[in-house]
């Protein structure tokens, strides 16, 4: 799938010299003011940001109890919302690295906020299980630590391992986007007008010069970074998905969970990077290097996954009717009968219907169908995480405590509060660091034989 | 183009990037430290009492038996404190006008129990008994120290988690004949080791795995 | 021995053919500055020590075997705890939590070993005296040899193969 | 037990525990303070319980118990194994009273309804011009009104009384009473006497009407004899029982039918035909009928063996009926005089006085220890007439809806607190001693009628030593030792009296046959007296589950009829009265008929039970007290919620897998199952500690008859807190040990049984290895820990938990974030020692009561000697001993016979959990002829 056929596919032929590169992505930093949309967009995040703050604080100060979760649906929005926050990690690491380990070129200009978003996402997802403590103060308790009483983490609890996939997923992710921005922040340092621009870009970039041997050990590093990246990212979604499996709960103990939802992480990750790669596009005019084709390709990846999942359901139904177990086939028939079945068939549309659309052309190429079929997705994979939640852990082993989740304000708030967080991040990224990478769209337009 | 930093910068730079890698391991090794530090365990500190009583003349130079005030020590998790009516069995003879000893005295007359201020604590959801710790030979100086030579009495263990498990797990060493436990001059004999062993056996003392679990100590 | 020589060329192409004319000169190339990585620049000027992968493999293993130690040690050495049944030396739980840590360590020392490779921090250098230099991270293409004799015939050779400017380099 | 013969040892309330209790966390702060006593009280060792035998009441009716109490502070009840009417067991309502004991909304001073808080010197004063005027008149004008009494000292005393002002009179009202049942034996017999029926002989019983094991003073006695005789399986019998809604009786039958109250009649006079009475043929319904045959042929069969129990609600023509019936098939009842006389002198009702109020003739109106303001029925409207009397005043334990209707208002002192004596049913005495001074400053109601008496003041426990001081003979210190030891006073029961042949009564005409409303005892607040207990309100009601609030059960048939859902809100109207209440859609519930439990809809319980549920009072009469015909049932449109703790029984493939029934001619058939150790599996088996216990329980369901009281001692020993009924609705609760209910039947033929689930305590246990901070571990003794202090709350041990045992802490239910008044002071003193009290967002759960098993291994420990047998607060709660805990290393531990016993079998041993709480199936024996169970 590279820019074989077509000449410059991946980058469109208006702006093509490697300084008109530069001048792109960092002009709207360095020179151009945020403009009045950026500070509407920034206040309109303010509330959501104060919700979130605000729900967090009255979950330390009052506790847990606010959460609808009760004593047989002990696990509810935040776990589901964790999941999902990380799943939409997800695609960042997987366009960085595993479309540049298959040499995908198309990934250059979007490769960057992918990254960001991917370190944005993880964060907020890292929240969550904290804020779901009972006890959220003690929740160093899951490292291994030196310690008065003796004591270490239990090493078998899936929780345990989560702990570390999230740890080593934010640092690697953080580490690998700072590598690559490295580069770029030499440019930004060089290119900078001011004494104060030239001085926290001149330290983050701390003295990159472009040197030939630099760039050798650089890509010698970038590139084993992203042969561990995917390994790495299968690994945290697989951990997400044993958080559930290795439990003895029906509906959860399916050795089916780990790949499934590695490609639901991707499913989400991708259609969150569509969104998002329309609003950066737009907004810092960036039509030149995120182009049709680039949607087209992610719009490709989605169907794919959705084809993936709708096959992961098909399985769950028939293992459940081939396994025989009164206590899956329970559940299965739980999922279209009970008490959330109109949620499940929310599921079911959201991410195996509509998605079908992305069989056509057109609705790859049209930025506001791919848009809608991209949020769609990512509102069926949340359904799906809480579904994952609700189903099982209301319609149990004991029937005798057979009960629904009680959805309560603080749930709605952590729900929609950090997706505010999530877009200050961004907001507050592309005003400080260059949001495509600009050495990595150089070499694509010099490769491409686009440079004048 | 210029030099936008100075040379010395570079040395900054490192010094920054080191400490950003070395700051999350010093943390830790300084909570760890306060942790086990006096600050933390409440060791070594001397609290003032109502009555400034020293167990350094009671224990040490008169030589009362520890169960003379702690009754229950044998019997009882809760080793007991004495009553006022203990003192003034003995100080309703001597020392009957010592200014020191005035809120005993109208402790006794008002019927007001004296208000101490308590030197080991434990917290509220460790249950550790003293009847059973005497019966297996555990002596009170053992945890207690040298009570005979404190004129205030403080604590001298840390009274943490991983200082019990330490005896939990190995208590031989800390074991003694039962005639000794209340004996505040004893030392360990130099061969406590075979001793100790002789002990655990004799006084039927269980497993270290089964003493280092959980609710031996918590419930 | 007089100064080297850095030349600002305007496309990759101009400086490679500098770059292979002087060579074929005998002058000594000692760096390249380009705004993206040149494959043909990989051989000419290679890296005077690359350990990233090494030193990552060997983070990255050892910080797992270690992770597995701590794990074997505190679960059945240290405080053995029976939970639900399970074996104390439950092998195969104990590799998900060595493999996270040992990438995450990889990950670290590769950080770490690219920066010591690179020389960097390296805030202050005398490079970025040069006219310039700045758009070696944008547009420009800059070649800095060592002549050979004096510097008049490399400044030649240089121009020839199309430099926009040479400018002698000091310190 | 030390015996103790004056409160004075144990005056001090716990202050030396009060200054260890309060210690808190790791970091110690300095302020802490520890307080001795000025003089030690002997043989008290510091944070040990100590146990006193003391009698509790329930409708004037004494339960033997002892009370636990830890450094002065009583905390935990429990049966007393020699007590008649005990048997070492307890119910719901004694197990509660240790949280009654510290209810702040006790009433803690005198109070006048116009000038407030006053003194009892103040009320002295103020009772000595009126009591002075009526003694000089004899009496007349006053008026004393009890509830019911048994005890030989207050009896003593008002006989006294009576005796100085002889025209006063003693009125009696009982909201529950038995009086039906006495009036019954007149009518019967000619005078009153009181059946004390023995469901260890009789092994066909058929209860119309009645609910033996439900709630009630002889629930423990009755539950024993009848469960254990079941246990032999040749003496298993058949239980037939006829109802208007399903009651913890009909769970336990073989063979049940709902019944429309106005039937009643019709089925016992059936049944009085077959045995050769020559009543009008009565007009029953066709199942009703069969179930009549099915019943007469049984019971005919099986003469001297054989039992009819007519329930209290039913007017006394049938009660004469059902002792008619009892004699001609020799049932194993006894029959004694009641001893709850004065003297001579009979009590006399609450609707006399009610008219005396009326016209005028009460100067002076005492009310002692009884509510009758809420619970008299609607038609007397007491309310108003107690304004008649020229001078009232009431002693009780709350400032009441009663206390508010009158001129003065004294704080009786608790059972707990005060000196007393009471007869259990079958008239063994008991004396009742105090663990504690009242806390808030009562008096008994000893003392409190010497007052009225004019006496000069005397302790209560002068006057109950009065009583006994004869009894005694030569060694009075040494018997009165014994006794308060004992709990029982010897040879105190009644004498058994032959009643002579019954007399067939005629039957009254039958009542309205449009919709009736049976008022029934509350399982847990009875008749309403414990309305402000939180552990009562939040017990969940044994069939319909049910916490903080009542419901009228209708039918499934009479529901779709009326077009009523579950949670409306309908007006029940009779008589120009009408209440509000909630529906809820039972299994089991005649058609035309509902039923709705007293106690509820208070509006001065206090603030746990202010408002909560529907008042049922408000609807009774004279007339018809229990059983309402001819109701009007009104939708409001408007709806509520029925909080529920289970919100399924019935569903398909689910209730059999769980919960094993078998019916009693496949005994011999049936086959042990064990707890799935034949199941593959790649965890090694289970290896017990060196030190060789192995603790286990094993549950019989059959046994079981969802009394609750379990539930309760499990809530009173560990400190478990209610969470309320926002919390309830929410979903959560913190019951460590539920009662599951579940049938396998259909909405009209019940089939159901109860299952109380404690925690497992699997030897593989699936929430230990999900834990990430090793907070959930096993011990060495096959315990399943909670390590409250290292437990982070990551809920994953409860989501993994396929039985749902685990209970977490939303918010600091015990701990900084209580419900009402649940963290009063007062209340954290009955908080047990040896438990710790958890924090918000820690997980707990059932833990065998390792707080007992711990003592007893450090007592052994301590001395030297192996370890004794170990009770669990549920195991020695339960009034049928369903419950059996014990050490499976043991060779001789009864517990091993037990899971190998052909009922035995563990749940969702599938699972491979392995599990040490494990259950023996429930065995019923239907008739065939009625086909299979109904």
């Amino acid at each position: 799938m590279s820019g074989g056929g077509q000449a410059h596919r991946w980058i469109a032929p208006a702006q093509l010299s490697h300084g008109a590169i530069s001048a792109a992505i960092a002009d709207p930093i360095q020179k151009r003011g945020p403009g009045k949309l950026w500070f509407y967009a920034l206040l309109a995040t303010l509330p959501f940001v104060l919700v979130t703050l605000g729900a967090i604080g009255a979950v330390l100060t009052v506790g847990i109890g606010l959460s609808g979760v009760n004593t047989t649906v002990v696990w509810g929005f935040s776990i589901a919302n964790y999941v999902w926050w990380i799943g939409i990690g997800n695609a960042g690491t997987l366009i960085s690295s595993m479309l540049l380990l298959t040499r995908q070129r198309w990934r250059a200009s979007i490769n960057r906020f992918a990254e960001a978003m991917t370190l944005f996402a993880a964060g907020i997802a890292g929240i969550f299980p904290i804020i779901h403590l009972g006890r959220p103060l003690y929740a160093y308790w899951l490292a291994p630590y030196p310690n008065t009483m003796d004591l270490w983490p239990q090493w078998r609890s899936a929780l345990v391992w989560d702990f570390w996939a999230i740890l080593s997923y934010i640092l690697f992710s953080a580490l690998f986007w700072f590598t690559g921005l490295l580069p770029d922040l030499a440019t930004m340092r060089d290119r900078a007008t001011t004494r104060r621009g030239q001085l926290i870009y001149g330290a983050l970039a701390l003295g990159w010069r472009n040197s030939a041997r630099h760039w050798q050990v650089y890509e010698t590093y970038h590139k084993t970074m992203a042969a561990l990246a995917v390994p790495l990212v299968c690994s945290v979604h697989s951990i997400v998905g044993l958080d559930f499996a290795a439990s003895l709960m029906p509906g959860w103990q399916e050795s089916i969970f780990p790949p499934y939802f590695v490609v639901g992480a991707m499913y989400s990750g991708f259609a969150m990077v569509v969104v998002i790669a329309i609003f950066v596009r737009w907004g810092l005019r960036l039509q030149s290097v995120i182009t049709p084709a680039h949607f087209d390709v992610m719009g490709k990846v989605m169907l794919f996954a959705s084809v993936v999942m709708t096959l992961s359901y098909a399985t769950e139904w028939f293992m459940a009717w081939y396994g025989g177990e009164h206590p899956d086939r329970d559940v299965v028939r739980y999922f279209f009968e009970g008490d959330y079945r109109w949620f499940y068939y929310a599921l079911i549309a959201c991410n195996c219907v509509v998605p079908q659309a992305l069989w056509f052309p057109f609705a790859r190429r049209n930025l506001w169908v791919l848009a809608g079929i991209s949020v769609v997705i990512n509102i069926g994979m949340w359904l799906e995480r809480i579904l994952i939640v609700w189903n099982t852990l209301s319609h149990g082993h004991a029937m005798s405590l057979w009960r629904t989740y009680h959805t309560s304000l603080y749930d709605l708030a952590i729900l929609f509060g950090p997706l505010g967080l999530f877009v200050l991040g961004f907001l507050v990224l592309v005003r400080i660091f260059p949001i495509v990478s600009m050495h990595e769209v150089r070499q694509i337009s010099h490769d491409e034989g686009a440079a004048a | 183009m210029v030099q936008i930093f100075r040379p010395g910068a570079d040395t900054v730079a490192r010094v920054v990037l080191a400490s950003i890698a070395a700051a999350p391991i010093l943390s830790v090794g300084l909570a760890y430290a306060v942790w086990r530090s006096p600050y933390a365990t409440q060791q070594e500190v001397t609290r003032e009492q109502p009555v400034p009583f020293s167990h350094e003349h009671h224990v040490g130079g008169l030589g009362i038996d520890c169960r003379y005030c702690h009754t229950s020590v044998e019997q009882a998790a809760f080793p007991g404190i004495p009553p006022t009516e203990t003192c003034m069995s003995c100080h309703s003879q001597i020392w009957t006008n010592a200014p020191m000893l005035a809120p005993v005295r109208t402790s006794l007359a008002e019927g007001r129990p004296l208000e101490w201020r308590k030197v080991h604590t434990l917290p509220h959801y460790v249950y550790f008994n003293h009847s059973v710790h005497v019966a297996k030979g555990v002596g009170c100086t053992t945890c207690h120290g040298e009570v005979q030579t404190m004129k205030l009495i403080r604590q001298v263990a840390p009274l943490t988690m991983g200082w019990c498990l330490d005896c939990h797990r190995d208590p031989a060493p800390n074991l003694r004949p039962r005639e000794a436990v209340f004996d505040t001059n004893w030392t360990p004999p130099p061969d406590q080791k075979t001793i100790g062993a002789q002990l655990v056996k004799a006084y039927h003392i269980k497993s270290p795995e089964r003493l280092s679990e959980c609710s031996i100590c918590h419930r | 021995m007089s100064a080297p020589l850095l030349a600002e060329f305007e496309t990759p192409e101009a400086l490679v053919r500098a770059l292979r004319l002087a060579r074929a000169d005998g002058h000594r190339l000692l760096d390249a500055f380009t705004p993206f990585p040149l494959e043909e620049l990989s051989g000419a000027l290679p890296p005077p020590r690359n350990p990233v992968r090494l030193v990552m493999a060997v983070a990255g293993f050892g910080s797992a075997a270690a992770m597995y130690g701590l794990q074997w040690y505190s679960a059945v050495v240290d405080y053995p705890l029976n939970s639900g049944g399970r074996p104390l030396h439950s092998w195969p739980v104990f590799t998900l939590v060595p493999f996270e840590f040992g990438v995450l360590a990889a990950a670290v020392a590769g950080f770490a070993t690219l920066l010591w490779a690179c020389g960097l921090p390296r805030l202050n250098h005398p490079v970025h005296d040069r006219p310039h230099f700045e758009r070696a991270s944008q547009d420009r293409f800059l070649l800095l040899v060592a002549p050979k004799d004096g510097p008049a015939p490399l400044r030649r050779r240089l121009e020839e193969a199309g430099a926009l400017l040479v400018s002698e380099m000091y310190g | 037990m030390p015996p103790l013969s004056a409160p004075s040892r144990r005056e001090a309330l716990g202050l030396l525990s009060a200054g260890i209790a309060s210690g808190l966390g790791a970091c110690a702060k300095p302020s802490e303070e520890l307080v001795p006593y000025v003089v030690q009280p002997e043989l008290l060792l510091p944070g040990v319980p100590a146990r006193y035998a003391t009698a509790l009441s329930l409708g004037g009716w004494a339960r033997g118990v002892h009370a636990i109490a830890v450094d002065g502070r009583p905390i935990k009840i429990e049966g007393n194994p020699l007590h008649p009417a005990s048997l070492g067991a307890t119910d719901v309502f004694a197990e509660a009273a240790i949280l009654d004991l510290y209810d702040p909304d006790r009433a803690r001073t005198v109070t006048e309804r116009v000038s407030g808080i006053a003194s009892w010197d103040m009320v002295e004063r103020a009772l000595a011009a009126p009591l002075a005027q009526t003694r000089r008149e004899k009496g007349k004008g006053f008026r004393l009104l009890t509830g019911h009494v048994t005890s030989p000292t207050l009896l003593r005393q008002i006989a006294a009384l009576l005796q100085a002002m002889p025209e006063a009179i003693w009125h009696v009202h009982e909201p529950l009473d038995d009086a039906a049942a006495l009036r019954g034996a007149e009518l019967a017999f000619g005078r009153p006497l009181r059946p004390l029926p023995d469901p260890g002989r009789a092994e066909m019983i058929l209860c119309v009407g009645a609910d033996p094991l439900g709630p009630g003073p002889d629930q423990i006695r009755f539950g024993r004899a009848f469960i254990d005789r079941r246990r032999d399986p040749a003496r298993f019998g058949r239980l037939y029982v006829a109802e208007t809604a399903l009651t913890q009786t009909g769970i336990k039958a073989d063979a049940r039918c709902a019944l429309h109250p106005a039937d009643a009649a019709g089925l016992l006079a059936a049944l009085a035909n077959a045995l050769g009475a020559a009543l009008p043929a009565p007009d029953l319904p066709p199942e009703a009928a069969r179930f009549a045959a099915a019943a007469a042929a049984d019971l005919r069969g099986a003469e001297g063996r054989a039992l009819v129990l007519v329930g209290d609600a039913l007017p006394p023509e049938l009660h004469a009926l059902g002792h008619w019936i009892n004699g001609r098939l020799k049932a194993p009842v006894t029959y004694t005089a009641p001893l709850d006389l004065a003297g001579d002198r009979a009590p006399a009702d609450l609707a006399t006085l009610a008219a005396d109020l009326d016209s005028g003739a009460v100067s002076c109106l005492a009310i002692l220890g009884c509510n009758p303001v809420q619970t008299a029925p609607a038609d007397l409207a007491f309310a108003e007439r107690i304004g008649r009397a020229g001078f009232s005043v009431h002693a009780g334990l709350h400032g009441d809806e009663t206390a508010g209707a009158t001129h003065w208002h004294l704080p009786l002192a608790h059972a707990l607190e005060s000196w007393s004596d009471l007869r259990a049913r079958d008239g063994t005495a008991s004396l009742v001693q105090p663990l504690v001074r009242p806390l808030y400053g009562g008096r008994s109601d000893h003392e409190i009628l010497s007052l009225l008496a004019g006496e000069p003041a005397t302790a209560g426990y002068d006057l109950v030593r009065a009583t006994w001081h004869d009894q005694g003979g030569g060694d009075f210190e040494g018997w009165w030792r014994k006794a308060l030891h004992d709990g029982v006073i010897p040879d105190s029961a009644a004498k058994p009296v032959e009643p002579g042949a019954a007399r067939l009564p005629s039957l009254p005409k039958p009542p309205d046959p449009g919709f009736a409303v049976e008022l029934r005892a509350d399982p847990c607040l009875y008749d309403g007296r414990y309305a402000n207990n939180a552990w009562l309100q939040e017990c969940p009601k044994p069939v319909s589950k049910q916490v903080w609030g009542n419901a009228l059960a209708v039918s499934h048939a009479e529901a779709a009829r009326r077009g009523l859902e579950a949670g409306d809100v309908v007006v029940l109207g009779l008589g120009g009265r009408q209440i509000e209440a909630l529906v809820a859609v039972e299994s089991g519930v005649a058609d035309g008929a509902g039923a709705l439990t007293l106690g509820y809809g208070r509006p001065r319980a206090g603030a746990i039970g202010n408002g909560i549920g529907a008042d049922g009072y408000r609807l009774a009469t004279v007339a018809a007290p229990r059983l309402l015909p001819g109701v009007s049932l009104d939708r409001t449109g408007r709806q509520g919620e029925v909080l529920r703790t289970q919100n399924y029984t019935q569903i398909e493939g689910e209730t059999k897998k769980l919960f094993r029934q078998i019916v009693l001619a496949d005994l011999p058939q049936a086959k042990p199952k064990g707890i799935g150790a034949d199941r593959p599996t790649l965890l090694d088996p289970w290896t017990g500690d060196a030190d060789g216990h192995a603790w286990a329980m094993v549950i019989d369901t059959q046994a079981c008859i969802g009394c609750n009281a379990c539930v309760v001692a499990c809530q009173s020993e560990n400190n478990v807190p209610i969470v309320g009924p926002e919390e309830i609705a929410r979903g959560r609760m913190m019951h460590w040990l539920r009662v599951d209910l579940y049938d396998s039947g259909t909405p009209e033929a019940v089939n159901a049984g109860f299952q109380p689930v404690p925690c497992m305590h699997c030897e593989h246990a699936p929430c230990e290895p999900v834990c990430p901070v090793a907070a959930s571990v096993h011990d060495g003794e096959g315990l399943n820990l909670q390590v409250y202090n290292r437990c982070v709350g990551t809920r994953f041990c409860e989501a993994n938990c396929p039985y749902k045992v685990r209970r977490f802490n939303f918010f600091g239910y015990a701990d900084g974030q209580p419900y009402a008044t649940m963290g009063a002071e007062s209340i954290k003193a009955q908080h047990n020692p040896n438990v710790t009290v958890r924090a918000r967002g820690v997980m707990e759960k059932c833990t065998y009561c390792i707080q007992r098993i711990a003592n007893e291994r450090q007592a052994s420990e301590r001395d030297g000697r192996p370890m004794g047998a170990v009770a669990t607060a549920c195991q020695s709660a339960c009034p049928t001993r369903a419950i059996t805990f014990g050490d499976l290393a043991q060779p001789d531990d009864p517990i091993r016979a037990l899971r190998q016993d052909p009922r035995h079998y563990a749940l969702m041993e599938e699972l491979n959990t392995r599990p040490r709480t494990t259950y023996l199936a429930d065995l019923h024996a239907p008739n065939p002829d009625l086909g299979g169970r109904t």
